[in-house]
């Protein structure tokens, strides 16, 4: 065996112990339990997981929360006014929103408030005749819940309150929010 | 996870960039493949470039056409960066046919040209391997074990690691042994690989699309890509041994 | 390469590929996903994990529930008449829990009906004039849920709600109780 | 899981059975190492057998001792067939303090009669693994794996079936290489053996019991002994040298 040549040279027995007790200590190491992670699962801005549920003021005050909308197909749209493509996009989400809102759809523009000012969002929506709800995400809640990365950003949630697309950038086309909420907007409520 | 790229005010989507680093490194891999297997290394290049860009459209164009109402009221919407409106079977269909078409008219040997594309092949399965390693997709089942990533509330495989090592594998295989014997033996040893290494990885994936019965269907369909190549493998083996070598 | 050599040996060459096929196909199939398997997660009858939670009719025909004891230490010891050794712990079961009740200890000794008579369980309480509730598991409920093996069985649950002792077989001895309940009763409620 | 053998009206616990016949089994082994050590087998295992009743008795006694209350005024119960009243510090140092006596009385030479035992210690750490198997203690992590058991409500690590392949593999290292060489080497070699196995797979256990910091306590045990059995083992040799072989 030729573990017991090694046995009978200390030079190469001492070392060749060190060695088996440092891949042990560090496996040891790397295997330890996390004692801190029986955190509650939670939702995750991903393609197939549950959309993480929030509830922020609209602009008229009032607390809306996307669970208030299970059963329909939400488009979750994070904004801010000073970013171009947003901007570009808003035309799109509102005529998609005119269009089938009667079929079960809803669309909820989140500014996110942290990084916008609360009187160029109101204009905004003004300007543009936005019927949809905006809503105001002042603690930058949603966009760290939903891990905002660029603006904008929009999660498609079917009527089951699973997140079904994420399209990161923009500006989005009435095309492309179509496609991605015609085989949702299909689905029995 | 690392989604995007931010380089200064410019925020890059990693995962496409990986991408397009794969693209060209395995462009360059397959033009020196091409010089040494005696091919036009501009013609190789240019079928590989030709099948990708037209890959991509075919990609658009496809998914366009299964939205075919929304599309038609918005053409427009066909040029656009979105990359999640993109339909991979009608992309891969077009890619290969053009290229195909293009060799052919370009009398491009089939089996050598195929060989010389061999390490494209493997660079890209790395590279999209590291693209869903950046955002995050092509996630691992839950599993506790050391070397379990934390990922999406849970720990997984690391099931994109596990793509990587095998397609560095694949490729390192193909380097040392794929690169003699008869004309094809490379791509198909490539593709062998990569098919094999599908199979047997796809089942530490959390994400796997599944079909009736709860097969696994990379998995099946990796189960078929091989068997076609150990196939082809013999036939072309047996086609290539009179005259011994290339033909 | 080693495969060339089989390539070239069509004698070879396919039992080699049948053998790899076989393989990817038996692995494929080993590794199928349980498409049923999104049950909702049950509480398990072992040391560490949520005692399942049971709701019984008690002798006077009251309905009592495991999770009404949250808080406290809770002996559910499942017996039947007929059972030697189930007869004979009662009685440590008794004391015990004249003894400590004042402490947060409570005992549901969950008569096994299913496989007993109701007649025999009311006069072998009466006997032995057991103060402790009685709960009837007529449907075979309980048996099931902590997959009962042999007569009897005492699961101890602390005060949060985790099965901190599983006593297959008896009789059980009033110091054997003592000892797996006095550390329990110790934490705060 | 198979926690109890329904045997007509008889209800055995099959974790102790398997236990049982580890004992029987590991016995006659080590009595057969005996023989060919030049060892009197009965004595050895006398040794044996003294060790594990000494061990049931100090770790029931221990058992008592830390409830000393409740079994002062019941003093019968010591006297008890309940599995869940025994306490394995206290009956390690009493069997291993009774068969260490017995061992001096006898004169047996501590070395070979080590090797002798080797075995045994092979054998219950298997049986152990089936014991767990059948009683679903000593679970393991959850993880999706293509081999993973389904046990207490989720997908886990078969870590009882790793224990026991380690526990075969390491009495098969033993059986081809360490019924040769000094005096005492059989042993350690055993030793060494189960304590690395048990560091490496405790990682795959979901029941570990830590230390603070998450340390799991078994994995930090098993490097301590497998430290003692590498020096040990360094030692022993050393002593063996000059005389070659066995002392």
């Amino acid at each position: 065996m030729p573990v017991r040549s090694l046995l009978l040279d200390p030079r190469r027995w001492w070392p060749f112990t060190a060695i088996v007790l440092l891949v042990g200590g560090l496996w040891t190491l790397g295997s330890r339990v996390a004692t801190t992670d029986e955190a509650p699962r939670q939702a995750n801005p991903h393609e197939g997981f549950p959309a993480p549920d929030f509830a922020l003021e609209n602009l008229s005050g009032e607390t809306v929360a996307l669970a208030d909308y299970r059963g329909q197909v939400v488009i979750v749209n994070l904004w801010a006014s000073w970013c171009g493509p947003c901007r570009a996009e808003m035309p799109a989400l509102q005529n998609v929103y005119d269009d089938l809102a009667a079929d079960g759809l809803v669309v909820l523009g989140v500014n996110s408030t942290a990084q916008d000012s609360e009187a160029a969002a109101r204009s905004f929506v003004a300007e543009n005749a936005l019927t949809f709800p905006i809503l105001l995400d002042r603690a930058d809640d949603v966009s760290q819940t939903y891990r905002l990365r660029s603006l904008p950003s929009t999660f498609i949630v079917d009527r089951s309150g699973l997140i079904r697309a994420v399209l990161i950038g923009g500006p989005l086309s009435e095309a492309v929010l179509r496609s991605k909420i015609e085989d949702l907007l299909a689905d029995a409520p | 996870m690392l989604p995007t790229l931010q380089i200064g005010p410019l925020a890059m989507p990693t995962g496409p960039l990986l991408l397009l680093l794969g693209v060209w490194l395995g462009t360059w891999l397959a033009e020196r493949e091409a010089d040494r297997l005696g091919l036009n290394r501009d013609t190789v290049s240019a079928l590989a470039l030709l099948g990708l860009i037209v890959g991509l459209v075919g990609a658009r164009l496809g998914y366009a056409a299964r939205y075919s109402e929304a599309y038609a009221a918005d053409p427009l919407s066909l040029i656009s960066n979105n990359l999640a409106t993109f339909s991979l079977p009608e992309g891969l269909a077009a890619g290969l046919l053009a290229a195909t078409l293009y060799g052919r008219r370009q009398g491009l040997p089939l089996r050598r040209t195929l060989d010389a594309l061999a390490p494209l092949a493997g660079v890209l399965s790395g590279a999209a391997a590291l693209a869903q390693l950046a955002s995050g997709d092509g996630f691992g089942a839950p599993a506790q074990l050391p070397w379990s990533l934390y990922l999406w509330d849970d720990y997984r495989h690391p099931s994109q690691l596990y793509a990587l090592l095998a397609a560095l594998g694949v490729f390192g295989l193909w380097w040392r042994w794929g690169r003699a014997g008869f004309a094809g033996f490379g791509f198909l040893l490539m593709i062998a690989g990569l098919a094999a290494t599908t199979v047997f990885l796809e089942a530490f994936r959390g994400d796997s699309l599944l079909l009736t019965g709860g097969w696994r269907s990379a998995q099946v369909g990796g189960l078929i890509v091989l068997a076609a190549a150990l196939v082809w493998m013999r036939r072309w083996a047996e086609s290539a041994q009179p005259g011994q070598s290339r033909t």
